[in-house]
């Protein structure tokens, strides 16, 4: 599953992109959140901020309890401020 | 018809204008909207701003946008441009064009399109100071407000 | 800061833009709207339009209405650019550009002088047609409509 | 005192512009008005219409009701179709 995650997140984190095999059980978004955070500090900080993180999976915006699998693309990042 | 580009470099009005109404008569009116780098934040003067993208979704959902703004208001043609990458104060940010055969249609499809691109289109900014800081943007609730006067219509 | 102008020769929506954001960082965002002649009258095709108007009243009351909207909307500055004389289809006929620290006043600036001029400005069009006779264009229920949204905000 | 015509009262009256004196009585736009339509047919033809006529005394837009008074410039046309 290849995870993307930009502008706070992605300075947290450390790397705009990263590939990952999903473990047993884990089936969400939100699954997939609680498991990333527990990969490094960096991705601790990031998703424990207590600041509104949203989720894309294949492009589209998605919620937490949005099914995910290996072979999604899933994006991680800040509410939007473009325009 | 909507012609969407994510973009570094500047942008001009007068050719998007002319192209998007090029070679045809019927229409009546194009609204459109440029959005300028201010040159303070939250009264702090800012150096310059830097803009992200997630490329691939930003253009997809550009598209979408882009068509469903063409169906709802009836335009004959529509324009959206975003730079990324950093811009000074002043600067040009964004670009929305909204062509149609009379200028309520048009007037309303680039105020959705620009409060779309403001509220739901993935791009980020973050702010250089001239103290050497840098912070990104938070968004705004007010901008949640206005892109809730297209979804329920009722409110 | 109203910008006025009634000329025969065409204009560049990007010089005006350019030249109202000119050395300032405070804008946030211009909005402009841009009227074109239309091929076709009620179906039928024209070969061009003229436009006439009252000189004198004519840019006093574009004066008035530019400050009027500077007042009302919090504009950092307007332009209101009409066309006399006789367009072809495609040719731009009107230009109105709103600029504000926040793009919703700069959108609702631009559509109340836009709604103004088409409903309340001294322009006559008449339009020619292909089998050569003319005729003066009636004034539109709809644009009245239009314009009530400003003078009766509770309607 | 100037009065001025647009549009196709212009063409109907036959002139733009034309310098009248008032007579005695004529105290208003429309006292102005039907005492104008009795200057030739064209006049005449202009205002009995059955068209919206609107008037401007001194460039601001005047009701029928408004005074007019030698030396103030009257303006006659239909209502406006700009933008």
């Amino acid at each position: 599953m290849k995870i993307l995650y930009f502008a706070w997140l992605r300075e947290r984190v450390g790397t705009g992109e990263e590939d990952v095999t999903l473990p047993d059980g884990v089936e969400t978004v939100a699954d997939l959140t609680a498991w990333l955070r527990t990969r490094s500090p960096g991705h601790e900080a990031a998703f424990s901020a207590g600041r509104l993180v949203r989720a894309a999976v294949n492009q589209d915006f998605a919620a937490p309890d949005a099914r995910v699998a290996n072979g999604d693309e899933v994006a991680f990042f800040p509410p939007v401020t473009g325009g | 018809m909507a012609d969407i580009r994510v973009q570094a470099h500047d942008f001009d009005i007068g050719a998007e204008t002319a192209k998007l109404s090029a070679a045809r008569t019927d229409i009546g009116g194009i609204a459109s909207f440029v959005g300028l780098v201010r040159g303070t934040a939250s009264g702090r003067p800012i150096l310059s701003m830097t803009l992200e993208h997630y490329p691939g979704m930003t253009e997809r959902a550009m598209v979408a946008i882009g068509l469903e703004a063409t169906r709802r208001f009836d335009l004959q043609g529509c324009t959206l441009i975003h730079r990324v990458g950093t811009l000074q104060p002043g600067e040009a940010i964004v670009l929305v064009l909204a062509a149609a055969p009379h200028r309520q249609s048009a007037l309303d499809g680039c105020a959705f399109l620009i409060d779309w691109l403001k509220t739901s289109a993935p791009f980020w900014k973050k702010e250089q100071f001239q103290d050497g800081s840098e912070a990104w943007v938070d968004a705004r609730e007010t901008d949640d407000v206005a892109i809730s006067k297209w979804t329920n219509p009722g409110a």
